[in-house]
């Protein structure tokens, strides 16, 4: 579902923030990303989500070579996958609901389904009630429960999200990933930047570790010492 | 839960539903965005309004001199001056000859009495003239062209008079009529430029508007990028807007040149009655004036695409 | 590591050091805010100087109109006519008489022969005016007033002429001088209210510029109070960005109405040679171009202050 | 130095942020405030540093009555105050050097001066040679790090930092916090919101802990389970 061959990116005017990376995640599989500030996490999700291109190396989803996708293929390709954004990106003068139908909006779902599916999501993130609020009078881990709720409301196949729980509690950080992984159960592929070792410890997933750019780890569900 | 799936996919009903939302959607927001800053949508539809009211009121002022440019052309009549001492039956023999021409309107006689006091009403001259002994002057035949009638027609016509043994003097303003003729056509060029001068200023007004929209909302357009938006849906809203302030700027133009219509209503009436009536001065008729709207629609329409070409970050990852 | 500091005390050299290195840095960030938005300037500029530039050009027309008009009422002289039969001696008298009047600047006489050359030369009558067997025309004296003699004094000496026995006749334009002092004082209010009013129009357009500036630099603006920005502060280079725009809109408005002055010199200068360079068309001077500048800055400055009042969220935590 | 007498803080349209919190923390002491996803560490923090008044209760700072701190005395308690915000709010269109000087040009320090301090501060946070990047060129935990070195870099006598390792690796977060005690050790008072348990009980500080708006446990330096 999603494979990396030998991938670096390079942005202008910076080191190599990715540097020959590869790996494969099948269909229906989660995983983790993990590594230190400026270790590439990001970088490896931009490129999932078509938000950047590699400099080198071949990336490919849903078995389709990212290199050939261009223009339209670009939305459609994001509307095909969910993304848990590590700044949040809100519209800060739309109410939430109206943020998290925004997907919707773009796919052409009829409004009245789009209110219940928005719901529905604020529900799951712990945010019902709330929408109605502007982004900017929430706490800003209900600002980044906002964005994963728009990440999962049109049930994307692949799941990307960006230190998702970085501005929540231990508690909620847990219920989020057990969230994420029922998406993994009823098909979605998902992956999970992160930086919390504790979570990584307690979602016994597979964990991929970047170092300056590059794949020093690769652990399978269950290898990480508790 | 339900299995995933591709967004495109869960859109409900066919591809015109899904264009029709879309459609609306923009609408919605394109109509939020001008009311969010209501004293900037002003200042473009005013100074908007006002670039395209001008070529407007110069047409409706070009169209009216024309029409007095004619009246002029025709008061200009050709005055013929007979020999000194030829009889009143002569000079009504030659009137009566002239009325037959397909050319003339009319033809008047004026006596060598009415003549001479038309000379004394000159300023001063009353009692010096009533000294005259005889009276020296000659018959005239004041000759009016038809308006129809073109330069060379009456130039003909003032040929024929000359080689008359009866006429001693003719008087034509034809030079006048062919300056006339050349004033209003570069009356009408000089307009063609600055309508298109203005037009494109117009442009500039709007695309100024919609680039500063554009700016000021870059973090929206970014998150709709992300999250799968084509770049014709981003762009829309930008369009609709474009479109309202075109429109709100060609009623704003309507409105004013229907104002100056009406402000010069008073001073053309009285031009008119000096003319006796007959200039019939016009008014703008609904076909510019929808001309106008439309044309400014499309202005406000081509200035958002302009400047959304320009300042839409195009959404190709690097 | 050194010791924690309050930030205020933290600034190095005096209030003074600190107020100017305050100023040079809203100084930097106006001008860097300017050249950020070339097109947004350019057409604030544009439009805020055309306003300025409209009651400048008014100005400048109605001072030379006023010229134009003193020369219109000097040139429209009092017109003498002597009793017929009047002999040269007698006419020369008379004019040395009205020369030596203090409201008099010149005295022409005409003879009849001159009268009558003049009235040949009108259109049509010269062969009629030959065959005259005597001059019946009187003498004439073309008496011009003075610039500086008011419509009053002239009116005296009108009277004082008709009382003459000599004189037969006594042509004056008076009621023309009366009507146009009244008129030059009629353009001269419409071109104060048009002055306020494009003020104003200056005003908004400067301020709906910065408010569009204010509006696109929020987050930076709360951010600056966040770290402990006075609100002075944080105004400071907004004003700066007026006080630019309305200087360049005044240099806009000054070169526009030179620009003008350029366009009107060559059919100004055939009116003043129409008059024999009687006229002496004034060009402006330095000081209404330097108030304009100084005027169109301080209405920068106080569009952007204005603006800033209203657009700056107010720094009071609720 | 700061204390809190009976505080409450209701948001309008929402329920209360803080409900009656008293506590007092001495000058040169430092204390991690904890607590769940909205219980209200941000409001908190906000009050001391004068981005939000109380609804009822006192705040003290420096032995001055926030209350009775109005228009001028705002901007001046805000800059005896280095704050770092949990949503980092940095100018995204100036360097990262312009942004870590913003408080000083507030306070008039030269130009030259400024640059030195600039440096020195973004050198301490592991920003060495990022000073001319714009800020959207960086990883988010590097952003972060800007608006910490902003928040340090004048020196301040309070420093309130939300959240300040929400996007930060373990190790990294641990130096940051060492770095904040240092600014402790010479005398400033320190207030860190996070939620972050590993760090809680790595440096072993005072720790208030909040739920629902509430002051539930004030636990002194070492009380808290390893
Ligand atoms: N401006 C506001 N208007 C209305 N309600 C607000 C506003 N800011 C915060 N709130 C509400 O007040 C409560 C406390 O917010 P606060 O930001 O203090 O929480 P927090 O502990 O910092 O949470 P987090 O860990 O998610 O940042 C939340 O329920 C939030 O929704
Ligand atoms: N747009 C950009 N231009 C230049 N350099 C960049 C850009 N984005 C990221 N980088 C650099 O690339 C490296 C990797 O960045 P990335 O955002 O992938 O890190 P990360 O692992 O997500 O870090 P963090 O945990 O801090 O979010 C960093 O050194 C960063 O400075
Ligand atoms: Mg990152
Ligand atoms: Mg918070």
């Amino acid at each position: 579902m999603i494979r990396f061959e030998q991938v670096s990116k390079r942005y202008p005017g910076g080191g190599a923030a990715l540097d020959g990376v590869s790996f494969a995640l099948e269909q229906a599989e989660m995983a983790f990303v993990t590594g230190h500030s400026g270790a590439g996490k990001s970088t490896l999700l931009k490129l999932v989500g078509l938000l950047e291109r590699p400099s080198a190396g071949v990336v490919t989803v849903t078995a389709r070579n990212l290199r050939q996708v261009r223009r339209r293929g670009i939305a459609q390709h994001r509307r095909a996958v969910g993304m848990v954004f590590q700044d949040h990106r809100l519209l800060l003068d739309r109410s939430v609901q109206a943020n998290v139908e925004l997907p919707l909006v773009v796919a052409g779902v009829p409004a009245s389904e789009r209110a219940k599916r928005a719901r529905a999501a604020l529900e799951k993130v712990g945010l019902g009630g709330m929408e109605q609020r502007l982004p900017a009078r929430l706490s800003t881990g209900e600002q980044q429960r906002v964005g994963i709720a728009r990440a999962i409301v049109a049930r994307p196949a692949v799941l990307l999200a960006d230190e998702p729980t970085g501005n929540l509690d231990p508690q909620l950080a847990v219920e989020i990933m057990r969230l994420f992984a029922e998406f993994q159960a009823i098909g979605s592929t998902v992956l999970v930047a992160t930086h919390d070792l504790f979570l990584i410890k307690r979602i016994r997933k597979r964990v991929l570790v970047l170092d300056h750019g590059r794949l020093v780890d690769d652990l399978a569900a269950g290898e990480v010492a508790a | 839960m339900n299995a995933p799936e591709t967004r495109a996919s869960a859109a409900r009903g066919g591809a015109l539903a899904r264009w029709w939302r879309a459609h609306r959607w923009a609408l919605a927001q394109s109509l939020l965005r001008l009311r969010e800053h209501p004293l900037g949508t002003l200042l473009t539809v005013a100074v908007m309004g006002l670039a395209l009211a001008l070529p407007l009121s110069f047409y409706l002022v070009l169209l009216n001199l024309d029409r007095f440019g004619q009246a002029l052309g025709e008061g200009q009549a050709v005055s013929v001056f007979l020999q000194a001492g030829d009889a009143q039956a002569q000079a009504q023999a030659l009137a009566r000859t002239l009325r037959g021409e397909q050319t003339v309107a009319a033809v008047t006689l004026k006596s060598p009495r009415q003549g001479l006091a038309a000379l004394a009403a000159l300023q001063g001259f009353g009692p010096a003239l009533a000294a005259l002994p005889d009276n020296p002057l000659p018959w005239v035949l004041v000759v009016e062209p038809r308006v129809a009638a073109s330069p060379s027609q009456i130039a003909a016509l003032v040929r024929q008079l000359r080689a008359d043994p009866r006429v001693a003097l003719v008087q034509d303003q034809g030079p006048f009529r062919a300056r006339l003729d050349a004033l209003r056509g570069f009356g009408a060029r000089v307009m063609q430029v600055l309508a298109a001068l203005l037009a494109l200023a117009a442009l500039l007004v709007v695309g100024a508007s919609v680039r500063n929209d554009i700016q000021s909302r870059s973090q929206e357009i970014e998150v709709l990028q992300l999250v799968g938006a084509s770049a014709a849906f981003v762009r829309r809203p930008y369009l609709y807007a474009g479109l309202w302030l075109g429109l709100l700027s060609g009623v704003v133009a309507v409105a004013l040149t229907m104002l100056l219509e009406a402000v010069l209503a008073g001073p053309a009436a009285r031009v008119d009655a000096a003319w006796g009536g007959r200039l019939g001065l016009v008014a703008l008729d609904v076909t510019p004036l929808l001309a106008l709207l439309l044309a400014a629609a499309m202005l406000g329409w081509l200035g958002a695409r302009i400047a959304s070409a320009r300042h839409l970050a195009a959404d190709e990852p690097a």
